[in-house]
C-alpha cells in the first residue's frame, strides 16, 4: 500500500465513521459533529491528491482552505439552529423534535 | 509512509471512533478534538503547513468551542439519558458500513492510485498568500460574504423571540 | 575527548556571542543516527531551563514588587531578601495532597493542565531569542503561534468542566469568552506587521528591524505610528488572553474564587501556574519580535558588541515589570466592561491600524507616511475613547441628605 | 482624555514603590516573629483562670458555680464539682471545681464567660501562640494550665485588674467589718447571755457554751 492510498483509506474510514454517526446517534449536536468529520474526510482526499498531484497547481489547498471556512460558517448556523430548537422543544432529541407545526 | 503518520492516522480514527460513540457529550467534543489534531498533523507531514495550522486555529479554536458553548447551552454537559441510538440505528449502522466497504473496496482495487510524483514540499506562505489573491479572490470574496452571512445569520436563529413559548421563564418584575 | 570538550565549549560560546550554527560542530563529533534527536535536544533544553527559571523568579519579583506597591516589604525570609521563595513554594506545590473532587471526571481534570502547558512550551519554538537563536524557523510561524495559543481555550474548558464545580465551569466560559474575544485584537494587531513586512516567519520579522543602512535609529516598528498603537493594542489584547490583571474575572477570587483551576491543587495548580505565565511570557516574546525589534538594539551604534539574547530578555524583563507594574495599579474590570472595551473598542481601533499600516506601507512621502496614519489612529482613538465614556460626566458625589 | 486615569494611577504606585524603599516609615506591617506589637489592654484571646497567693490550685477564684459553662455559646467549658469546699477570699467556704476544662478549638473569644462570672474568677488572655500539632488533646486546657495568677491578669489589664481587686478588697472589707460586727454582736450577746445566764445562775446551773465565730481570713 502506497502512501496515497493509506490517506485515502483512512479517509475513507474517517468518512464512514461520520456517517454512521450521522445515521445512527440521534443528538443534534452529535449529527453535526458527525458532519464535520466527514467534512474532513473530504479535505484529508484534498490534501492527499494535492500532494500526490503533478504540476505547480495549489488547488486542492485552496479548496481546503475555503472547506475550512465554510465549516466554520456550518458550524456556526447550524449550532445556532440547534439552540433555537432547543429553547423551543427543550431537547436537541431528533426524535423528540417530530413536529412540523410551527 | 513512515510510523509517524500512522500513528497519527490511528490517533485520528480514534479520535473520530469516540466523538460518535461516547455516551457523555462532551467527551465526544474532546474526541473530536483529537480527531482534529491528529488530522492536522497529518497535513503537516503531508508538507501543507499552512493548511495545517490554519486547521488547528479555526477547528479547535473555534469550531470545538462552538460545538462545547452549544453542548453547555443545551444542557448536554452530563451524561446523556434514555436511549443513545436512534430506533432505526441498526439500518443506519448498516448503511454506513455499506458505503464504506464500496469505497474502500473500489479503493483499494484502484489501479490510477500508483502515482510516482510526490511533491517535495508546500507551498511558501506568499505563495499562498499570492494565489488567494489573484487567482481565488472572487472565491475569497464570497467567502468572506459568506462568513458574515453566517455570523448575522447565527445571531439572528439564536436569538430568543419576544413572546416566544418555549422561551426561558423571565424572572417576575420586583 | 579532548576535541569533543573543545567543541561543546565552542558550541557554547557560539550561542553566547550570537555567531551562526553554533551545533554544527558539536554535531558532528555525534554519531550520524542520533544527530536530529540531539539537535533537538539542545534547541529543547535552553527553553525548558530559562523560562520556567524566569517563572519562578518572576512569581517572587512579582509579590515583593506588589508588595513594595502596597508599602509592604513582600517575601523576605526564604533566602536572601526572599529570593529563594520559589524554591518553597515548588517544594510545596509538589508534595502536596492530590485532590481530586469525587464526582469529577478523573481523565479530563489529569489531561487539563498538560493540555495547557504544552502548548505553551511548544509556542516557544518558533520564536526568535537572538540573531542565530531560534529553535524552528518556520515559515508560518506566526501562524504557528496563534494555532497553538488557541489549544489554550480548550484545556481551561477542559479544567473548568471535569471538576463538576459551578464556580469553576462559569470561571471557565468567562476565560473563553474572554480569550476569543481578545484574541481577535491579538491576531488583528500582529497582521499589521505582516502586511508591512510581507512575511509569516518571526526571524525574518525581526531581522527586518535592523538599523537602516547609514541611520542611527532602528527600524523598530514601535517607532511607527501603527507600530506604536498596535504595540500597546498587543499588550492588552495579550494580558487579557493570559487572563492577567486588570482582565482576570476568570479569576475572580471575590466572586468565583478561582475559576477553573478551583478543584486543582498541588503539582496541577502548579502546572497551571506555570502554564498562564508561560503564555504571558511568550505573548510579551512575541510582541517584542513584531513591534519592539526582537533581539536588535534600539541604536545602531549599540547594535553587534551586545549579543541579541540580551536585547530579547532585557526587553522580555522589562515588558514583565509592566505588567507587574499594571498589575499592582488597576482593578479589576466589570464583565460588561471587559466585553464593551473588546468589541466596541479594541476592534475598531486594530482596523483603522490596519488601515494606518497599509497607507503607511503605500505612502513615500514621509510628512504623509507619518501624519496620515497619526491622525487617523489618533483621531480614532479620540473617537472611541469619548464613545466609550458614560453620557453623564462623571463628578465628585452630591450628598443631598446626608450632611 | 481616555488612558489619563490610567496614567496617573501608574504613577502613584510607582511613588509608593519607590516610597517604600526610602522612607522606613510608609511600611505599615510589622516582621512578627522578631517584632511584635504590645497588645492592647482590651486584646483578648483564650479565657484563663485567675488565683490569688502563691498556690495555683488553692488560691483558684472559681468556685463551680458552672455558670460560665451554661453560659458559654460554643460549650466549650466542661466543669466538675469537687465535693470537698475550700475558702474563698473572704472566708466562706465555697466549692471548687475537680475539673475544668475550656477547649481553646472551640472557643470562639467571645468573653461571655468574663462577663456572667460573679467571683471574678474567669478572665481574658492575650497568649495567641497556641498552635499545636494535636488538635483534639493538646488544645484543651485543664485547671492547671489555665490559672494564673492575679498579677499576671493585673499585667495584661491594669485597669481591670485594679477595679477587680478595689472591689474584692471592699467586698472583703464589707465581709470583715460584718464579720466583725457580728463576732461582736455575737460577743456582746454572749455578754449578755452570760450575765443573763450569770444572773439565772444563781437559780438554775448553765446550759450551752456561745457557738465558735467563723475564722478571720
Amino acid at each position: 500500500m502506497n502512501e496515497l492510498s493509506f490517506f485515502l483509506l483512512l479517509s475513507t474510514l474517517l468518512f464512514g465513521i461520520g456517517l454512521a454517526g450521522v445515521l445512527v446517534r440521534r443528538n443534534a449536536i452529535l449529527v453535526l459533529v458527525s458532519v464535520e468529520l466527514m467534512l474532513n474526510a473530504a479535505n484529508l482526499n484534498f490534501i492527499a491528491f494535492w500532494r500526490h498531484g503533478a504540476g505547480g497547481e495549489s488547488a486542492g489547498l485552496m479548496f481546503v482552505l475555503f472547506s475550512i471556512a465554510v465549516a466554520a460558517a456550518e458550524a456556526a448556523v447550524g449550532l445556532a439552529l440547534v439552540i433555537a430548537v432547543y429553547r423551543r422543544f427543550r431537547t436537541a432529541h431528533l426524535d423528540r423534535v417530530d413536529t412540523l407545526k410551527g | 509512509m513512515n510510523g509517524i503518520t500512522l500513528i497519527l492516522g490511528l490517533v485520528t480514527l480514534a479520535g473520530a471512533l469516540a466523538s460518535v460513540a461516547l455516551r457523555n457529550l462532551v467527551h465526544c467534543a474532546l474526541g473530536l478534538m483529537v480527531a482534529f489534531a491528529g488530522l492536522a498533523g497529518l497535513y503537516l507531514s503531508l508538507g501543507a503547513q499552512f493548511v495545517g495550522l490554519v486547521q488547528v486555529l479555526v477547528y479547535i479554536g473555534a469550531v470545538g468551542i462552538v460545538f462545547i458553548f452549544a453542548i453547555l447551552l443545551t444542557r448536554g454537559g452530563g451524561s446523556e439519558s434514555g436511549s443513545l441510538f436512534s430506533t432505526s440505528w441498526a439500518v443506519g449502522g448498516g448503511i454506513a458500513l455499506a458505503v464504506t466497504g464500496v469505497m474502500a473496496a473500489a479503493l483499494l482495487q484502484s489501479p490510477s492510485l500508483d502515482r510516482g510524483s510526490v511533491r517535495a514540499a508546500g507551498p511558501t506562505v506568499r505563495q499562498v498568500g499570492e494565489s488567494l489573491m489573484a487567482d481565488y479572490v472572487i472565491p475569497l470574496e464570497v467567502m468572506a460574504l459568506l462568513l458574515t452571512a453566517a455570523a448575522i445569520g447565527a445571531i439572528i436563529v439564536a436569538m430568543p423571540e419576544k413572546g416566544d413559548p418555549g422561551a426561558p421563564p423571565q424572572p417576575p418584575p420586583g | 575527548m579532548l576535541a569533543f570538550l573543545q567543541s561543546l565549549l565552542q558550541m557554547v560560546w557560539k550561542t553566547v556571542t550570537d555567531q551562526p550554527s553554533p551545533k554544527s560542530l558539536f554535531l558532528s563529533h555525534v554519531p550520524e543516527e542520533w544527530r536530529p534527536l540531539v539537535s533537538a535536544f539542545l534547541s529543547v533544553l535552553p527553553i525548558v531551563m530559562v523560562f520556567p527559571m524566569l517563572f519562578a523568579l518572576t512569581t517572587v519579583v512579582e509579590r515583593k514588587g506588589l508588595g513594595r506597591i502596597q508599602n509592604r516589604p513582600g517575601p523576605n525570609r526564604v533566602g536572601p531578601a526572599g529570593f529563594l521563595q520559589f524554591a518553597a513554594d515548588g517544594i510545596k506545590a509538589i508534595i502536596k495532597e492530590d485532590v481530586v473532587p469525587r464526582a469529577a471526571d478523573r481523565v479530563v481534570h489529569f489531561i487539563a493542565p498538560l493540555v495547557l502547558v504544552v502548548p505553551v512550551l511548544l509556542s516557544y519554538s518558533v520564536l526568535p531569542f537572538g540573531r542565530n537563536l531560534v529553535p524552528i524557523d518556520l515559515d508560518t510561524g506566526l501562524l504557528f503561534f496563534f494555532a497553538v495559543g488557541a489549544v489554550t481555550e480548550l484545556a481551561v474548558f477542559m479544567a473548568g468542566w471535569s471538576s463538576r464545580n459551578k464556580y469553576s465551569l462559569l470561571g471557565a466560559t468567562r476565560a473563553i469568552a474572554q480569550m476569543i474575544s481578545y484574541e481577535i485584537p491579538l491576531i488583528l494587531s500582529a497582521l499589521t506587521v505582516v502586511m508591512v513586512v510581507g512575511t509569516l516567519s518571526l526571524p525574518a520579522i525581526a531581522e527586518a528591524q535592523g538599523p537602516a543602512p547609514g541611520g542611527w535609529l532602528c527600524r523598530w516598528h514601535f517607532f511607527t505610528p501603527w507600530g506604536f498603537a498596535g504595540f500597546w493594542l498587543f499588550l492588552v489584547a495579550a494580558c487579557a488572553e493570559a487572563n492577567r490583571s486588570p482582565f482576570d474575572l476568570p479569576e475572580g477570587e471575590s466572586e468565583i474564587i478561582a475559576g477553573y483551576y478551583l478543584e486543582y491543587s498541588g503539582f496541577k495548580f502548579a502546572l497551571f501556574f506555570l502554564g498562564e505565565y508561560l503564555g504571558l511570557f511568550a505573548a510579551s516574546g512575541l510582541g517584542i519580535t513584531l513591534f519592539l525589534g526582537g533581539w536588535h538594539a534600539p541604536f545602531a551604534f549599540l547594535e553587534g558588541w551586545i549579543p541579541g539574547w540580551v536585547w530579547f530578555l532585557g526587553k522580555l524583563v522589562a515588558l514583565i515589570l509592566l505588567f507587574i507594574w499594571v498589575r499592582g495599579t488597576l482593578p479589576r474590570v466589570r464583565m460588561d466592561q471587559l466585553m464593551n472595551f473588546a468589541w466596541k473598542f479594541m476592534l475598531p481601533l486594530t482596523l483603522v491600524n490596519m488601515l494606518g499600516a497599509g497607507l503607511w506601507h503605500f505612502l513615500t512621502n514621509p510628512i504623509a507616511r507619518w501624519g496620515l496614519p497619526a491622525v487617523l489612529i489618533g483621531g480614532a482613538y479620540v473617537v472611541l475613547g469619548r464613545g466609550l465614556m458614560p453620557r453623564s460626566r462623571v463628578g465628585p458625589r452630591v450628598y443631598r441628605y446626608a450632611d | 482624555m481616555l488612558g489619563g486615569g490610567i496614567v496617573k494611577g501608574m504613577v502613584e504606585t510607582a511613588r509608593n514603590f519607590l516610597g517604600s524603599y526610602t522612607d522606613e516609615a510608609r511600611l505599615t506591617t510589622v516582621e512578627y516573629p522578631e517584632e511584635r506589637i504590645p497588645a492592647k489592654e482590651n486584646a483578648r484571646q483564650f479565657p484563663f483562670l485567675v488565683f490569688d497567693g502563691a498556690d495555683p490550685m488553692a488560691g483558684l477564684r472559681c468556685v463551680a458555680c458552672q455558670i460560665c459553662e451554661k453560659e458559654c455559646p460554643p460549650q466549650c467549658i466542661y466543669i466538675v464539682k469537687d465535693t470537698a469546699k475550700k475558702p474563698d477570699y473572704t472566708g466562706k467556704l465555697q466549692f471548687q471545681p475537680k475539673v475544668f476544662n475550656i477547649d481553646l478549638s472551640v472557643c470562639m473569644s467571645c468573653q461571655i464567660c468574663v462577663e456572667v462570672c460573679p467571683f471574678d474568677a474567669i478572665k481574658m488572655d492575650t497568649e495567641y501562640e497556641l498552635a499545636r500539632t494535636d488538635r483534639f488533646g493538646a488544645l484543651v486546657f485543664d485547671k492547671n494550665r489555665l490559672a494564673k495568677p492575679n498579677a499576671y491578669f493585673h499585667k495584661l489589664h491594669p485597669t481591670d485588674g485594679a477595679e477587680v481587686d478595689g472591689r474584692l478588697a471592699a467586698e472583703k472589707a464589707k465581709a470583715e467589718a460584718k464579720a466583725k460586727a457580728d463576732a461582736e454582736a455575737k460577743l456582746k450577746a454572749a455578754a449578755e447571755a452570760k450575765a443573763k445566764a450569770a444572773a439565772a445562775a444563781a437559780a438554775a446551773p448553765p446550759v450551752a457554751p456561745p457557738p465558735a465565730s467563723p475564722p478571720a481570713a
